[in-house]
């Protein structure tokens, strides 16, 4: 199977943020690389400039679920492409890096630079953040997701992925707007906003403050969003939020998506990939791939 | 990818979790004592690596709804199994829900494990003696590293009570014991016979594991005199192998994720322990 | 303690949708009178004319949770003022009527007819609908909650309590619109749409299609939306959404609600309001009462 | 309130959810055939009443994470129990993850209950039989009910085979039955016999229980020859006491809770059951 003309053995990636192959590596080994769980590797998310992340404490268990503020630590986008890329180019699944820009200028600088390596197959745009002049959070507007869209559209002839956000009144309107403005792919859902309190203080307990929420406590969540953004746009989709079943992932490809990744089910296990894609094929479903309109 | 700089400390994991079975579970004073048989992971973690641990039944929901996250764990001992695999000990103090449920798994009952995982203790620094100063459940770690070393060493362990004290046994005749309140061995804090040895002689590594505040303690008494220590620390966390970035601790390099830089840090790497 | 003028017992009520008072007289007897499980009862949404809701199935379990797509039966105002009513003044706790209108002309009726009752101690507006003309969640939009509300302000001297929706980029912004177009209170959250298929068919299994995701699963989602809520508004907060025990309802006290609402909880035990209640002052919590800036 | 029309075939209910202890446990067939003690509920509760159950501990979380939600039984049998409240029969058939736990359960273990519920049967239209006609694991509600007509009834029981049919063997030697498979009794559907009777005689009332498709089929046969029938209903269900308007079926008057308005309905309140 393809997804927007590159080749995946399977229909299951990781979600970004879930899975770091480099750390992974130094636990498991090469058994990790003979046994990789998913189909495609994606990054989690790179910025221009290093960031350290949230203070500590960084998680908080829900029902059937966590919440995270980790804050996107990461090396920047020098770093990522200098020390991790060459390592993560031997994982021997096609790479999808997942870029966030504070402004147009950073994410046209990122798209450029990451989408110059030839190790890289697909970028994933994070539009969850807000737009640092206006406020808005830019994934949760159609216009400023076009904006953003349309302003790295010209850097990179390779696919771009939009991952959009749940916390927008119409997330299938915002889609649209991201595949009007070139996106070639769309995936959903991201964490929902969130918070919990210390059971002592009542402060807040992370040290973000908020956080995003996830696991299977999102999926009927992100099953209707799936469903929604499959009914008003012709794109491929990865749908996550919550899979932790081949019959979730069946859930998912019904509802419209052509692969699913996997996130939160990951940290219970990490082999969870092959397996929710062995339950997958003991169910006879398979990923639907639909071709971009355009391939560019 | 390129292979990884060989790291003696640290024993690879299989990829996947899998299911071990309880073997054995009895009470040790406060705290539980549970064997389990890992079917095909290594017969060799290392002293001070950890296991990530949840019940195959019960593991949350219901009105309690936690846990839903498993729990990461130190072996307090391992033992290469005829069979293949290993078996494990398990020293477990209830503190909230996935304690409690792994605390009263019994004999048959399916535990999924995940490991062994993080960086374990490393070898005392050349012409030094080993002192391991345990407090609390933390003494588990250092049961292992305890076997490992042989008579060598010295053993210094910390408890609030003599109910928490019970788990001394486990280490023979061997260690020195402290408790809060002068119900077992003599009457203070593990951080004064510590502070007494180093300053009788110097030379030593010192290895420890306990509550933040004691680990704090260990770090300025050593980083005073100039001893090495090697502090396995803990951190809420939802994985276990470097893939959420949730367990950070912070360093003076910056944050660093305590399952896969750590659990062991060297003194040196922590300004403060908190 | 009160809310909004109107005396309390406690700081327990349900959540709208979630308890039938007559229905459970029925089924618990007097008992139920003698036990009441809250504080004020939150009739179920009333429409203007009758509603038989959306064809069965309307459940669905999640992970910690359930989404149901009920879809609002209800015997009409007049029914309701006429049948109901005065049984529900029977209960001897304070009485919030729900209401929704799918237009402003519908609303002001409502308002006016439920307001007129001297049983009725405030009134809910549910303005979780879509705006007929422009198809807009009401709730969603800060300036199309402010219309409604504006539009029935004059209609009743009874306290107005706003319902808020969660599926909105900011509903702290649409908070602001309710508390300045006339809102004496805030309640959040309602549910958040979610979807479930099928098992075999892979087709929607609600007859309704998508429905509201509910119960602890949407907790923290709720927690975030109260604090952000509490931190630009004046006025009394109703916090709910997955609350199950004292310490998860003094956890909505602490994030700036002035007292909280059991729903879905209430399913499991019907007895669930007083246990929150007692766990809540075994805590040392109560509720806290702002005085709204206005009591027309 | 103004106190609601006395409802005979309606059993009152103490207003919350109560922890009953499981007593017995035993496999009867392809069902189980647990024994609860309630402690506070009423000793009398209706046949086709039913409670909502839930287990204490295991319910849901873990990999399965369903139940989340109680689930509806019809009592096969209760007495009254001599220090008060009542002990309970369920008949159970695993159809689920709530089904399967409930099932597991053994003596000693905490069962959350609620109830009775919903309205029972009612008395048989005067000068008829009773004609008890029953499928599967729905014919738990007929079991009392047949203890209470005493040996006036008839009970026809129709099951998919011979491990099923071993619930039959409750009812004692009077019950006539079928099987699909004629792995036990005669083979066919539980409606021949009926048609039969009721050709031979249709002076009776039909109370009936069990698939939608057999309940469908009794109320047509009743229909078509003038005969009244009460048939107990299966709905998903989250509360059992009206609350959330989630359980309702399609009755010629619109939509009714299957829990309050029911489960019990009249055939004649019903277009078609589905
Ligand atoms: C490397 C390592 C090795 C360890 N080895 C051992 C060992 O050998 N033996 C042993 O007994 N323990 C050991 N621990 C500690 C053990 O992992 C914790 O005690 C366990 O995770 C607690 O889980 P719990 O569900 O029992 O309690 P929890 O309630 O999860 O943990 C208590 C802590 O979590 C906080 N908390 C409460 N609610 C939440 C929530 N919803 N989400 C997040 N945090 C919350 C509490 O405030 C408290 O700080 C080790 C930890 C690490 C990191
Ligand atoms: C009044 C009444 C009396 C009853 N009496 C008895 C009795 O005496 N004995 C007995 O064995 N049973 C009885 N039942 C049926 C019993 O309540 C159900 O079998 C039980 O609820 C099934 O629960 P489960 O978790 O085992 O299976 P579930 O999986 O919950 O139930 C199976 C059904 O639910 C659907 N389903 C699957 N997933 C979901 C989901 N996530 N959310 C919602 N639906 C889903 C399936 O498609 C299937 O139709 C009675 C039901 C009622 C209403
Ligand atoms: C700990 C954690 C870190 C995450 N980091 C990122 C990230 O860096 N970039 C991103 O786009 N999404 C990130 N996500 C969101 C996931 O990619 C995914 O959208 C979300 O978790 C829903 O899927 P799940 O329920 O399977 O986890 C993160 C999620 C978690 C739980
Ligand atoms: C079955 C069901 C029916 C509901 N009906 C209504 C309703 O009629 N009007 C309304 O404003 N909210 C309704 N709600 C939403 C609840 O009032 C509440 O906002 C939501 O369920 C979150 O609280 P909870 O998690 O405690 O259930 C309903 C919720 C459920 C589960
Ligand atoms: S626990 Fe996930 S990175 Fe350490
Ligand atoms: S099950 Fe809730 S109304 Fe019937």
């Amino acid at each position: 199977m393809e997804l927007c003309g590159v080749e995946l053995g399977g229909p299951v990636l990781n979600a970004s943020g879930t899975f770091d192959a480099i750390a992974a590596r130094r636990a498991f080994g090469d058994a990790l690389l003979e046994r990789f769980p998913f189909d495609a590797f994606v990054s989690k998310t790179v910025t221009l400039g290093p960031r350290q992340g949230n203070p500590p404490p960084r998680l908080w268990e829900t029902p059937a679920g966590m919440i995270n503020s980790i804050g996107l630590p990461n090396k920047g986008m020098e770093g990522f492409l200098v020390n991790d890329l060459p390592e993560l180019a031997r994982l021997g699944v096609p790479l999808v890096v997942s870029v966030m820009g504070f402004d147009h200028d950073e994410l046209a600088a990122l798209v450029e630079g990451v989408g110059a390596r030839e190790e890289v197959a697909m970028l994933e745009l994070n539009v969850s953040c807000p737009n640092v002049e206006s406020g808005v959070l830019v994934g949760a507007d159609p216009a400023e997701t076009a904006a953003a869209v349309g302003a790295v559209r010209g850097r990179t002839t390779k696919p771009l992925v939009v991952k959009l956000s749940p916390s927008s009144v119409d997330p299938a309107a915002v889609a649209v707007a991201a595949q009007e403005a070139g996106a070639d792919a769309l995936s959903l859902i991201n964490t929902l906003k969130g918070m919990a309190l210390h059971p002592q203080t009542r402060r807040p307990w992370l040290g973000g403050e908020t956080g995003g929420a996830s696991g299977p406590a999102v999926r009927a969540v992100a099953l209707e969003q799936v469903t929604a953004v499959a009914e008003r746009t012709t794109i491929p989709i990865v749908g996550m939020g919550g899979i932790a079943s081949g019959r979730d992932a069946a859930d998912f490809l019904a509802a419209g998506a052509d692969v699913v990744a996997v996130g939160t089910e990951s940290f219970r296990d990490p082999g969870a990939g092959r397996r929710i894609a062995a339950e997958l094929a003991a169910l006879g479903a398979t990923g639907r791939v639909r071709t971009p309109e355009a391939v560019r | 990818m390129s292979v990884p700089m060989a790291e003696p400390h640290r024993t690879l994991a299989p990829p996947e979790r899998r299911v071990a079975e309880v073997r054995g579970a009895r009470r040790l004073g406060a705290y539980d004592l549970i064997t389990a048989r890992d079917p095909v992971g290594p017969p060799d973690p290392r002293p001070g690596q950890f296991y990530m641990l949840a019940a195959g039944d019960g593991w949350g929901g219901g009105t309690g709804e936690r846990p839903f996250l498993p729990r990461a764990f130190s072996h307090a001992a391992a033992r290469p199994h005829p069979g293949g695999g290993a078996e494990l000990d398990f020293l477990l103090e209830d503190v909230g829900p996935g304690t409690h449920r792994l605390g009263e798994m019994g004999a048959g009952e399916a535990l999924m494990l995940l490991g062994p995982l993080g960086a374990g203790f490393r070898p005392p620094v050349q012409g030094t003696r080993p002192l391991l100063v345990g407090g609390g459940v933390g003494v588990a770690p250092l049961l292992c590293l305890h076997r490992e070393l042989g008579a060598d060493d010295q053993v210094l362990l910390g408890f609030r009570s003599g109910a928490h004290a019970a788990a001394a046994e486990l280490f023979g005749d061997g260690a020195r014991v402290v408790t809060e309140d002068g119900s077992a061995g003599s009457m203070g804090l593990v951080t004064e016979p510590l502070a007494a040895e180093l300053d009788g002689d110097p030379a030593a590594t010192v290895f420890s594991c306990g509550p933040p505040a004691m680990l704090e303690a260990v770090r300025a008494l050593c980083a005073q005199r100039g001893v090495e220590c090697q502090l396995a620390l803990e951190s809420g966390m939802a994985c276990g192998f470097g893939a959420c970035f949730g367990c950070v601790v912070e360093t003076v390099a910056g944050y660093e994720r305590v399952c896969v830089d750590g659990p062991v840090f060297a003194g040196s790497q922590l300004a403060r322990v908190v």
